[in-house]
């Protein structure tokens, strides 16, 4: 036997087994997590159940386009949020403050200074007010984590706590409702029958696929999520790129603070309450794993619109809140091993 | 010929230890030089201060005469200089060709250009031997020797004039080395220095033209002649002292020693089939293979660390659930897994805490642990295979990769096993420690312990073995006595599966 | 004039004239008053504090001491603890949970303190020496009533609910209230969702809701700092077929249906001036002095306010106490 | 030169060299580091520093021994939280549903009918409910994260949903007002002058200290969470022992809620909000890992202490709700920041 073949089969499996083998597990089961298929597979048929489910018990709303439309619309915002959230779990480290920054964004943006100015010139000065904000906040954090060399949990944790404070100085605590037209005329509007916050989502969450699958950036997360040490080694700047990771989550939450500007047409420093958790939620439902080293914005996605479709049933089933919550967990866990259960059968 | 790298004075200290304390090390173009040292004798911090992944406290470092500050890996490589660590540097989840181009990935506007990656990685794989590793498959799902072969790969892609390789053939077997040897040899011709550190004397005569000696942090020869030299010169260089390099003498096995490990018909789908040998008591029984075999995984399977498909383990006559590790513990099973930090090492924790984790019963009373003992405990045995530093205090993280090993050893050494499963015992050991190794797994033997060892090293496990069970693709192709086979033999029933 | 419809705050200005008012606003001696309250979570609770905090300023003779908003009972009795060591003369009590606060609260008055129970009552006489309570369950008549009245002879009418927080009991009590006065004319709450008090919130929950229910007659919305998201989506859906009523009176909903051109036809208010109130007495207590316009010299037990709906007739007349949220 | 010759220059240090630093430093920083006293010596300047700052601002009544015991009492119920929090972060888990959990079996433990056996028989009846419930919570996290293979933060998440939801239903969203004497006598009273629920606190965390410094227990926890291939194949039963750190943490739960239900004479479903973040944050502050393998029961003593000492200095100075905030966040940094100085003087 030559050398090549033996290693081909890589490792212990006879290459006569292996032939046999091969086909029933073409790549290995990390292989496959990575590829996100089979972990995918699960949260398909998860969403395809609540999907059935909404059918059977509210038919004749649940299946419309517009309750589509309004599935996606609730899903926008936290789903811009996760998929920021996604690129700072992939590179090991966790935001808290993604809900607090949101506040802080949409606060900033709608104070009657930056309001003036947009009326005056154009919205795109709101726009800019809370991207520049989450961005800077992300900064912040991350240079709390790269450079301070703060745990994550606490830093972001810190973050939370002031920024949401400082909303409130900066608001005053009032609802600061816009009087932009222009402004609401465009993020309220829809472009080819689909409303541009969806479009928007549905941008981001392309970009983030990209930045994560196709470029240096997105390898370069995954090797600092996966092990730090080797990417300091193999000569990457781990400290920068931790921070270009929370800067990124920043700047979601400044989309998504301009997204929930449109939504509710004001600016609060109560927006954004408790996206921590349903954003981490989301993105570890969706297979991203909370360790780091191994994330799918495509599994995030999936993980957003699961819980919002969730939602949109239990409503329009008009369930009691405290049912909801009931069986939102027990649906959690189910979904969860279902995805296993599929993600083992489809590699063995 | 000039001197390519000149290291002078290197001085590294780590909190209480000082790693390295005046090293030197002249390397030239084209040359490979070979380091020489016990276990935690400063080998891989050098090797670190050298890739500007440790800044030194003092000394010098000197590219082609001309002085150089190594501040971060990246400066290292900017200047040519490219390592294999011992600790393999691979990121689990990226597929081989990220991780060869990690850090220099072919991009074309920030977007990583992935086929070209796929091809560039191919053909370097090529060149080491290696065309069919799947360059989109993840490094994680490799074996270890698989791993080994994408870092040497990530070390080439560089186009370095150093590379350094640390240890680079503790997981690879015979043929995979002079494999190794023929692409450094071609490293060579083209002008690049390689420094090349191992505990295996056979290879630094075969492949090294210089040796270096360190000891306790501080060179003590340099410029030997790697081929010339006398062995007992190096170890006694290295060492301090002059130590038999041979196999202790085979204990005379009493016919009537009870059976204690029965492996009947074990197979796992996909990984090796229908094995079955028995060990008695005092006996040691050599599982001979390449790497790949399956023998890692025959022992995790006795030790039910992993389930069988068919067939069942006994010990002392009673039949173990499978896939239950906590049954073969308690029935007196130990297993010295092969990779010592993935599967042995809480890396975190005191050298004591990992010595005693699995004889916790032993020094508690009603769940309460009296630490003093364990640390009495641990310290001896530390002291008997000489883990260096010698403090059972500091975290494992903090020793050498020989002296972690030794520190997974003692564990089950500490526990008066029954049965000891030992997978590459000696992996990353110095000549020093080796023999005492041997010496103790001998020792064992013949107080009564039955004792499976798995080892890449065929005369390693011909010298200790009293019967040899040779692997060949999951199957067992040969058992028998190993006096009655030579290394010649083995490595024909491993290749060929013929008996010569 | 306590009885009369109008808030507190503004009786004060209405009535300017009244000799024990004036009587009552001269400095006495200092009072140092300590006000706890849950989370500002949302824009009623922020305003109830604002509004505590700019009456203290008022009184030269008022010291006020404002803990940190929880929603964790541990924290808020840790705080009234606080106070008491601090020797305070009074404590503004709003609590997460009135019968979780009750036994500090009691601790705090047999130490002397005067207690005021703002809001959320608590299980024991002995707790508070006087109570200001809003009127949920009347606020929940009061919406049911209008929306009977709007809806008159429509007997199949589809009228929905967004809620506040439905773990409060002040959520229940409105929600029982506005059931029994729909039950009067006949008609019920076809769907109910729950939001909680927040703009965001009530904009998801209103978002469903729209979807839930393809047909609408009417909505009463607890709250109108969420009333701006249920707003927003209601306009997000282009939908126009129903009428709004609002719940709690925010400057922003006056001014809306004010203007006539919203859906938002009316709100009933709950006072977001409870916390002000409770200074007050707070401090008449403290100085032994009486309410004015009252005979009696004792300031009252309980003070309950009232929950007057508020439509384009009448809402020039509340627009000046309505809270900015 | 002897066997024993060689050894004693042993390592890389000679002995001469050795004598003369060891007194300087006597050990690895990372030991130090892990003894938890470099750490906690920055824990302790912090609070200190607290303490100066309470003294100096509200010098009267901040140091009285009413303020004390007030500090304490408050510390005592999120502490014994932490305590159980502490121990299933060190296993290499974490736990969303404690307050939940807490919520949960408050409300359960002051049924009508738990009451009426307490009333009728004794108090212990509501003590063992709610411990009950607690472990029983703790129970199906610890199997559904150790046997289901559910990622702790999924399965926790899950049950905090659930747990929460439960406890609305069970109370009907009513706040259950215990009506059994002897219970808030006993809970309510005092014990040589302190309070018994701040001897609760002490006891819970002596014990858990023992528990994972001395005990067998505790040694297979730190190896579990600090690598958990290793512990399995060093024999420990990792499963088990996963789900027995679950049922812990929900028993401390238990425990608090009957601090709780003792403070606040009710059982009610919003019990415990946001006791996740508060607990995590006082671990993690502490010098716990958040990815197991390293923990102290001292640190999160610490931790709490830290954080419910500046509430009380907050509220003793009056200062404004939203720079409450701003400033905790910046304090969390600063005290963070310390801490890790400190520990890295005290080492070099
Ligand atoms: N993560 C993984 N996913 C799938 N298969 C794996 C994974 N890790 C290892 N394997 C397989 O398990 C085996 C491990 O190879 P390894 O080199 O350890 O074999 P071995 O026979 O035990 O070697 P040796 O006898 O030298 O110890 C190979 O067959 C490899 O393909
Ligand atoms: N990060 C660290 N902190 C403290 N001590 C360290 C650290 N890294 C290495 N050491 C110590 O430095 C010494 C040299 O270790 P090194 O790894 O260089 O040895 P080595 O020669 O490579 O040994 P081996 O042959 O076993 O790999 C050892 O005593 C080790 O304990
Ligand atoms: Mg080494
Ligand atoms: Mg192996």
């Amino acid at each position: 036997m030559s050398e090549a073949n033996r290693i081909e089969e890589g490792g212990t499996t006879p290459s006569k087994q292996d032939t046999v083998t091969q086909p029933a597990r073409p790549r290995s089961r990390t292989d496959l997590l990575r590829s996100g298929f089979g972990r995918n597979l699960g949260l398909v048929v998860a969403l395809v159940l609540l999907c059935i489910v909404g059918v059977a018990t509210a038919g004749d709303t649940f299946a419309t386009g517009a309750n589509v439309l309004t599935i996606l619309r609730l899903a926008a915002v936290i789903g811009v949020v996760s998929v920021g959230m996604t690129f700072v779990i992939t590179g090991g480290g966790i935001d808290l403050s993604v809900g607090a920054m949101v506040a802080l964004a949409s606060v900033w943006a709608t104070t009657l200074a930056t309001q003036q100015l947009a009326a005056d010139y154009h919205w795109i000065f709101m726009v800019s007010t809370a991207l520049a904000v989450g961005a800077a906040c992300g900064l912040v954090n991350g240079l709390l984590v790269a450079y301070g060399k703060i745990v994550p949990f606490v830093a972001t944790l810190a973050m939370l706590a002031s920024a949401r404070g400082l909303a409130e100085i900066i608001s005053d605590r009032k609802t600061q409702i816009i009087t932009v037209n222009s402004f609401e005329d465009f993020f309220g509007g829809s472009l080819i029958g689909v409303p541009v916050l969806i479009w928007i989502f549905l941008l981001v969450a392309a970009a983030g696929w990209v930045l994560l699958n196709r470029t240096t950036f997105g390898r370069r997360t995954f090797a600092v999520g996966g092990n730090a040490e080797a990417a300091r080694l193999a000569g990457i700047k781990v400290q920068r790129h931790t921070v270009a990771l929370y800067v990124l989550a920043g700047l979601c939450c400044g989309i998504a603070a301009v997204m929930l500007m449109a939504r509710t047409t004001t600016g609060s420093s109560t927006h954004g309450q408790l996206y921590e958790l349903d954003a981490i939620a989301a993105v570890v439902i969706g297979g991203t794993l909370l360790s780091g080293g191994r994330g799918t914005i495509v599994g995030t996605v999936f993980g957003v619109l699961i819980f919002t479709t969730l939602n949109n049933v239990f409503t329009l089933n008009n369930l009691s809140i405290s049912a909801q919550s009931v069986a939102k967990g027990a649906i959690i866990v189910v979904a969860v091993l279902l995805q296993q259960r599929l993600a083992r059968r489809s590699t063995s | 010929m000039t001197d390519l790298l000149n290291m002078m004075g290197i001085v590294k200290e780590f909190p209480g230890v000082r790693a390295l304390d005046g090293v030197d090390l002249d390397v030239r173009a084209g040359e490979v030089h070979c380091l020489l040292g016990q276990n935690g004798a400063g080998k891989s911090t050098l090797i670190r201060v050298l890739t500007g992944a440790h800044q030194p406290d003092a000394g010098m470092i000197r590219i082609n005469d001309e002085p150089v500050q190594l501040n971060s890996p990246t400066a290292a490589i900017q200047r040519g200089i490219a390592a294999i660590y011992q600790e393999l540097d691979l990121v689990p989840d990226l597929t081989v060709a990220e991780n060869i181009f990690l850090g220099h990935e072919p991009t074309r506007y920030g977007f990583s250009r992935t086929h070209e990656a796929n091809t560039k990685a191919r053909s370097i794989l090529q060149g080491l031997g290696h065309p069919e590793i799947p360059t989109n498959r993840s490094v994680g799902s490799l074996p270890a020797a698989g791993q080994q072969v994408v870092s040497m790969a990530r070390a080439l892609s560089r186009n370095a004039r150093l590379i350094v390789m640390d240890e680079p053939s503790a997981v690879l077997d015979p043929e995979e080395v002079s494999n190794l040897f023929r692409v450094i040899r071609g490293l060579t011709e083209s002008g690049v220095a390689v420094v090349y550190i191992s505990h295996r004397l056979e290879e630094i005569r075969e492949i090294g033209d210089r040796v270096t000696v360190l000891k306790d942090g501080a060179t003590v020869a340099t410029g030997l002649d790697a081929r010339e030299t006398p062995t007992k010169e190096l170890i006694q260089l290295m060492t301090g002292r002059s130590i038999e390099y041979v196999f202790p003498p085979r204990n005379e096995m009493p016919d009537a020693a009870p059976v204690v490990l029965d492996v009947v018909d074990l197979s796992r789908p996909g990984e090796f089939a229908g094995i079955g040998f028995e060990v008695r008591a005092g006996e040691i029984v050599g599982l001979a293979g390449l790497v790949g075999s399956g023998r890692s995984e025959v022992l995790e399977t006795v030790y039910g660390a992993r389930r069988a498909a068919t067939g069942f383990v006994r010990v002392d006559g009673a039949v173990l659930r499978p896939g239950r590790v906590q049954d073969a513990v308690k029935a007196g099973v130990g297993l010295a897994p092969e990779e010592r930090k993935s599967q042995a090492l809480l890396l975190d924790e005191a050298v004591f805490k990992n010595i005693t984790v699995s004889t916790l019963g032993r020094f508690a009373s009603s769940g309460f642990l009296n630490s003093r003992a364990e640390r009495e405990a641990a310290g001896k045995l530390a002291l008997e295979l000489d883990v260096r530093p010698p403090g059972v205090d500091q975290p494992v993280r903090n020793l050498s990769g020989g002296n972690q090993q030794k520190v997974v050893l003692a564990r089950w050494l500490l526990r008066d096993c029954r049965v000891l499963l030992l997978d590459e015992p000696t992996r990353g050991v110095d000549v020093g420690a080796r023999s005492e190794i041997y010496a103790l797994i001998r020792e064992l033997a013949s107080n009564g312990v039955a004792i499976v060892l798995v080892s890449s090293e065929v005369p390693e496990v011909l010298g200790l073995s009293d019967r040899v069970v040779v692997l060949r693709e999951g199957r067992a192709v040969h058992t028998g006595p190993a006096q009655e086979i030579d290394e010649h033999q083995v490595l024909d029933l491993v290749m060929e599966g013929s008996a010569g | 004039a306590c009885t009369s419809n109008t808030p507190k705050a503004e009786e004060d200005k209405a009535a300017p004239a009244e000799q024990a008012a004036v009587k009552n606003d001269e400095p006495g001696k200092k009072v140092k008053i300590g006000f706890s309250a849950p989370a500002a979570d949302h824009g009623w609770m922020g305003a109830i504090t604002k509004a505590t905090q700019a009456e203290a300023k008022k009184f030269s003779d008022v010291e006020l001491i404002v803990a940190e908003g929880t929603n964790d009972v541990n924290l808020q009795i840790s705080q009234v603890e606080t106070f008491i060591n601090q020797k305070v003369d009074a404590i503004v009590l709003l609590p997460f949970d009135g019968a979780a606060l009750t036994p500090v609260a009691t601790k705090a008055m047999e130490a002397g303190i005067t207690v005021v129970n703002v809001d959320r009552e608590f299980d024991s006489p002995f707790a508070a020496r006087t109570t200001v309570l809003g009127d949920n369950h009347g606020m929940g008549v009061s919406a049911g009533t209008y929306v009977c009245q709007q809806l008159k002879g429509k007997k199949d009418a589809v009228v929905a609910e967004i809620a506040g927080i439905d773990s409060l009991p002040l959520t229940q009590d409105r929600s029982k209230g506005f059931k029994e006065a729909l039950a009067d004319c006949g008609l019920k709450v076809s769907n109910r969702v729950a939001a909680e008090f927040t703009v965001e919130s009530g904009e998801k929950a209103a978002a469903n809701l729209l979807q839930a229910a393809p047909k609408l007659d009417a909505i009463w919305n607890h709250d109108d700092d969420q009333g701006v998201g249920v707003m927003a989506a209601i306009k997000n859906s282009g939908r126009k077929e129903f009428f709004v009523v609002g719940g709690a009176g925010s400057a922003n909903v006056m001014r809306d249906i004010k203007s006539g051109s919203s859906l938002l036809k009316a709100t009933v208010i709950y006072p977001s001036t409870q916390g002000a109130d409770g200074v007050r007495l707070a401090r008449l207590l403290v100085q032994k002095k009486a309410l004015g316009d009252l005979v009696e010299v004792e300031v009252p037990r309980t003070v309950q306010l009232y929950a007057p709906v508020v439509t384009k007739d009448n809402v020039d007349q509340y627009l000046p106490t309505a809270f900015e949220s």
